[in-house]
């Protein structure tokens, strides 16, 4: 079993490469479009987040190739436990921005009814699971489904998305070891950005890298250059490919960066070296790919211009439909907490009606993120 | 009808379960081979395979987690955890993920699933093999509780908790794994999880209890009634969501309450029982509603029977509260 | 006398420990060069160093775990979980070891630490960043709990908690955090652990509370006022061991009650203190108990302010018990 | 950082090899009456549990080079985080019989006041922690406690002791993850029995052995002959000498095997292939440690009935005191829950007081334990 610690690159600094067999240059516009997409949404998403909103945001920034190359390496069957800061998947699927943004919202158009924070998509269309807020607990889920589709037969990936500080928890090691037990189609997608929160890398974990702690699981690491939108593929698809013929799963670390805050609730300069970010800046997984775009005549500065034009557009109209849409009636607070509502939630909302009757609608004081 | 044990009910509803339908598959620590620790999942492994039958590592976490990933993905896994006490390493799977996964989603994503767990004491088995720790589920929104009494209970309580949408603990009383054969009905039936089971009736005190403290409840209602108190038992069978209306309409006829519990008296599911009574229906109370139950401690070894609520230990709350003007 | 808010006081009381005291440390994600997300741990990375003030992995298992070694090897650890809803992975060292320590080796070890943590809602946090889940840790013998409602008894509070004998998880509400300021001593000193405070006192109702439902609950006793009804309001501050004596005092005097809490009903620690009422003081109740609560559901996103109890529905519920006859 | 994979042996099968450098002969004695006397107090165990004088058992059978090799490499200031099948440490370090069977009959005169199982002992005289029935539990406070030495500057080791089953707990992943990023003066003693009660070890991870664990986090993983108690010696010593250099932690895994069932409870043949069983019962390490000590013209015959008279004396001798000792008081259910009692377990221990007074004695309606 290969325990790969160098890291697998394509497209150079400079922009150079050959392109993994099987794509062709729909693809690369795709990918690429998916990855300024996924920019122009995050600052959209800080920027309404600054201006009162929404009530939080998770940018994914410096994170594009390392989530759009793997997204791009799935099949349609293939399930997805994904993290709060993968929505550009969603983007690449061509889920709708009203989707989206009702969910920023919470409003009444929301499919988690307003019960969430923003990020915290679900999106049962594409086999998209529910997100958590705790870290980890996804992992040890997909490690589950991928068995689950083992024993009903189907041949299928299933996906579980974490960072660097997800690894500590008790998850990874529970979800990793049963996948490796079981040999089940799973493939762990660790997105390195080099911080949880405040937290560095270093301070994670003294292991020598991410990829390493595969040989814990009996599974193959993979170390990846997550800025390089074709190495993440290519490993992505070799780590598909071994699931689907029946080999078990892989672990994939992609080297990458926050070149945000952590969340709209963040301020890196309390605790991130600012070198360490300008030397992350030079890297930027979207611009390295676009030299190589533009290396193939593929990129252009007119369509980059009708792209963006094109994308800020929708974004627009999105944000204007979620905004206007109302908030979710008050019986959603009670609904789905079981597939019937018992009788105890029936006369809790209707002790809420009775109150809402008597003294009017309850004042919203408001509270904002700290995190 | 065929007599059964509690644990030969609970096997012989797995048997029946997994042959049903094929996406109930089952998870745990040392129920392939072996059987379970206890035997409860005898035969299973012969039976339907290493695929349906699942040996795992040592890891609760990994136990619950991997099951509420084949929940989601269609299956109806059934998870055993060796013993309640050994349960928290996967409780943040437990509350953060599977009660409130159907909530979180908007009712996309579900987790019909069951937990079940041996509970409570009577095995002689210190503080990490006795407690009974059904409030902290209880205190849960989105979880049912279940905790059956008899094998009849058992059988059909967990075909049904099997095969409902929503995520299940089902916790077995392990004092009552092998505590005597009862009637119990062939091949497939549920008894409904929302429903209070009146196990005897009366007119003088109400008795309200679940799981294993309810043939003790029995046992003091005997002796109630060789001194003239007419009690009324009920068993909850389920904790979360519980039969209040049921326990009410007692109260409302007897005007006196005693609520019986293994675990430890603060914050346990009586004291629930009581607050809900003492809310509801106060001006019915001709006495003090009393609680029966474990001490205020870890669960001891040698002192296990001291410890324990007896008969005599409920028979003196049912005494008191009869007494009281 | 300084003015503090909350969030200042439990820094200042941090420092003055920290000073106080060599063995005291604290470890926790992101409470180093970040000083916490809410702030709480500020300065003291710069102060006392990365080998006192340690920002760990992402495992409250692990945070927990090694705090609970750094207690029996003799450190006085205070271990952050960055919110209380991500407690549940180190859920089993709590519940199994931390509290149970001193007990399963006879006085030989002991657990001298706190686990302090941000509890419950008022930031918009949806249910993972807002749950008030003091419930589970009252119901586990052992363990203190403890929940303070003003700057001034956080910080005696905390102090008290650190140099305690007993493990405490001491839970703050972070909607209080910077609530207002209030006088606050300067230096050290302890607030006792044992006793609860009478915030206002009065003879109509008896409104008991904890945590961050204090404030509102004074609110609503102001609203009470407003009406002539006099509502002596008890704020627990710990809610295990609680200071049951002094609620049933007040109950003799009222001879009504109304507990409020944030958390979800059905189980919660409302109901411990309504059900210890019943038992101990029923002859004194002229009316139900009225139990004010969040719903039996998760915490929600954007009906925060609907799902949490507000003055209004504190209000109601004592002019109903205040005018029950 | 050295990853061994091949397994350390000193002694061969035919019991030929080298002693560890700055071992003599009282040493090789000591170290074999340990080895006996923990096989002779197992047999003892195993008996009394079945004729029901105590209430369970765990037995060490197989195991006692592994334990005692290490126990032999600690320091008299290391702390000790046990399992309950390391009794024989006990033995070795003199802790007096007595102590040990008050423990099993939960008496009065039992340290943990009859509060736990048979083998859940505490000494805090050699620094030994209480032990814990839940798995994992003691391997982050390990890590825990071997921080807390580095924060006072103490220069000791503090050893978790654990099986095969233990690695996949959270608190192995937590523990080992947390000593390497900090470089704590932890040993981590993984004995590979074969077997989690009934689960294999191919079933308890994917990992080409667990040793190999080590590279996730950081630390170098020793992989030793558990049946050779020089081997084990050597490697804990080299672990020990590493933890006080400051050169942080060491996982150490011991291969051996349980010959005996899990506990008094359990029964092997519904799960384990004879073969396998037999094929290890040839590599017994107290055998093999025989072979070499009769080699050095230590072990004679005379010798070995000398201790086996002694030990034999001694155990009979601690039984029928502890069996003679009565039952702790009441009162012990009440007491160390808080370090002075609260007003609420002094009005529930006065109410149990009460009951006795009026209805006499609680009958004990036993209960046998079936794990
Ligand atoms: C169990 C748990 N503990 C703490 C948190 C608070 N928290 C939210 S995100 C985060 C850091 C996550 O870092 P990483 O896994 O690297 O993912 P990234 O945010 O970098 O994508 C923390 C500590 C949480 N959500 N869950
Ligand atoms: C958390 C937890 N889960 C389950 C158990 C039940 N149990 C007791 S011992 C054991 C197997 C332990 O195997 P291993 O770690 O290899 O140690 P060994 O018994 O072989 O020494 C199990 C599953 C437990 N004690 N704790
Ligand atoms: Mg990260
Ligand atoms: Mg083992």
């Amino acid at each position: 079993m290969a325990q790969a610690t160098e890291l697998l690159t394509v497209i150079d600094p400079k922009g150079k490469g050959k392109a993994p067999a099987g794509l062709d240059t729909d693809d690369f516009k795709a990918m690429y479009r998916a990855m300024l997409f996924t920019r122009l949404f995050d600052q959209r998403g800080m920027n309404l987040q600054r201006q009162g909103r929404i009530g939080f945001f998770v940018p994914s920034t410096g994170q594009e190739a390392s989530q759009i190359g793997a997204a791009y390496a799935m099949g349609q069957e293939d399930v997805l436990f994904p993290s709060y800061r993968t929505h550009s998947i969603a983007l690449l699927k061509g889920i709708s921005l009203k989707r989206m943004y009702d969910q920023m919202w919470g409003n009444d158009g929301d499919a988690v009814k307003g019960r969430q924070m923003p990020n915290h998509f679900t999106f049962k269309d594409i086999n998209w699971v529910s997100i958590s807020s705790p870290i980890g607990t996804q992992i040890s889920q997909a490690a589950g489904a991928a068995r689950a589709a083992q024993i009903k037969g189907d041949k299928l990936a299933v996906w579980a998305w974490f960072g660097d500080g997800g690894t500590s928890s008790n998850d990874f090691h529970a979800g990793l070891n049963f996948a490796g037990v079981w040999k089940s189609p799973c493939i762990f997608m660790c997105e390195n950005n080099h911080w949880a929160i405040s937290v560095p890398q270093e301070m994670q974990t003294a292991s020598h890298s991410f990829a390493a702690k595969a040989v814990a699981y009996g599974m193959p690491g993979m170390r990846v250059d997550g800025n390089d939108v074709f190495a993440v593929y290519e490993a992505s698809r070799q780590a598909r490919e071994r699931a689907l013929n029946g080999d078990g799963p892989t672990l994939i670390e992609n080297l990458t960066f926050r070149m945000g805050p952590h969340s709209s609730s963040d301020d890196p300069k309390r605790y991130q070296p600012p070198e360490l970010f300008e030397s992350w800046q030079k890297k930027d997984p979207i611009e390295r790919f676009q030299q190589w775009l533009a290396a193939e005549g593929i990129w252009t500065e007119a369509w980059e211009d009708k792209l963006r034009t094109e994308i800020m557009g929708e974004i627009a109209e999105a944000v204007e439909a979620a905004e206007s849409t109302p908030q979710p009636e008050i019986e959603t607070i009670f609904t789905d907490v079981y597939a019937e509502m018992p009788t105890l939630l029936k006369d809790q909302l209707e002790g809420l009606k009775e109150q809402i009757r008597r003294d009017g609608d309850i004042e919203d004081t408001g509270g904002a993120f700290p995190l | 009808m065929p007599q059964m044990t509690m644990l030969e009910a609970l096997n012989d509803a797995y048997h029946i379960a997994m042959e049903k339908d094929a996406d109930v598959v089952t998870l745990g620590e040392d129920i392939g081979k072996k059987g379970g620790v206890f035997g409860t999942t005898a035969g299973l492994y012969d039976k339907f395979g290493d695929m349906r039958v699942m040996d795992t590592p040592l890891s609760e976490c990994g136990i619950i987690g991997t099951a509420v990933g084949m929940a989601l993905y269609g299956l109806k896994p059934v998870a055993e955890i060796q013993f309640l006490d050994f349960i928290y390493p996967g409780f943040d799977q437990i509350v953060s993920e599977m009660a409130k996964m159907r909530y979180r989603s908007g009712g996309e994503w579900t987790c019909p699933m069951v937990v079940r767990s041996p509970s409570g004491g009577g095995i002689r088995g210190g503080h990490y093999h006795s407690q009974s720790s059904e409030a902290y589920f209880a205190h849960t929104p989105g979880l049912r509780v279940v905790m059956p009494s008899t094998p009849g209970d058992a059988k059909g309580l967990l075909l049904a908790s099997i095969f409902c949408d929503d995520p299940v603990i089902f916790l077995e009383p392990k004092a009552l794994y092998r505590h005597g054969k009862a009637d119990v009905e062939e091949g497939y039936y549920e008894v409904s999880l929302d429903e209070a089971r009146i196990a005897r009736e009366g007119n003088d005190v109400t008795l309200v209890s679940w799981g294993a403290m309810v043939p003790t409840c029995e046992q003091a209602a005997d002796l109630a009634q060789e001194k003239g108190i007419g009690v009324e038992l009920i068993d909850l069978r389920s904790v979360l969501p519980w039969d209040a209306a049921t326990v009410i309409e007692s109260v409302k006829k007897t005007g006196r309450l005693v609520v019986a519990q293994e675990a430890p008296r603060t914050c346990g599911f009586a004291s629930e029982v009581s607050a809900t009574v003492a809310e509801k229906a106060v001006e019915y109370l001709e006495a003090p509603i009393g609680r029966v139950s474990g001490f205020d401690t870890p669960f001891p070894y040698t002192l296990e029977h001291v410890y324990k609520p007896d008969k005599k230990r409920v028979l003196n709350a049912v005494e008191y509260v009869a007494g009281w003007e």
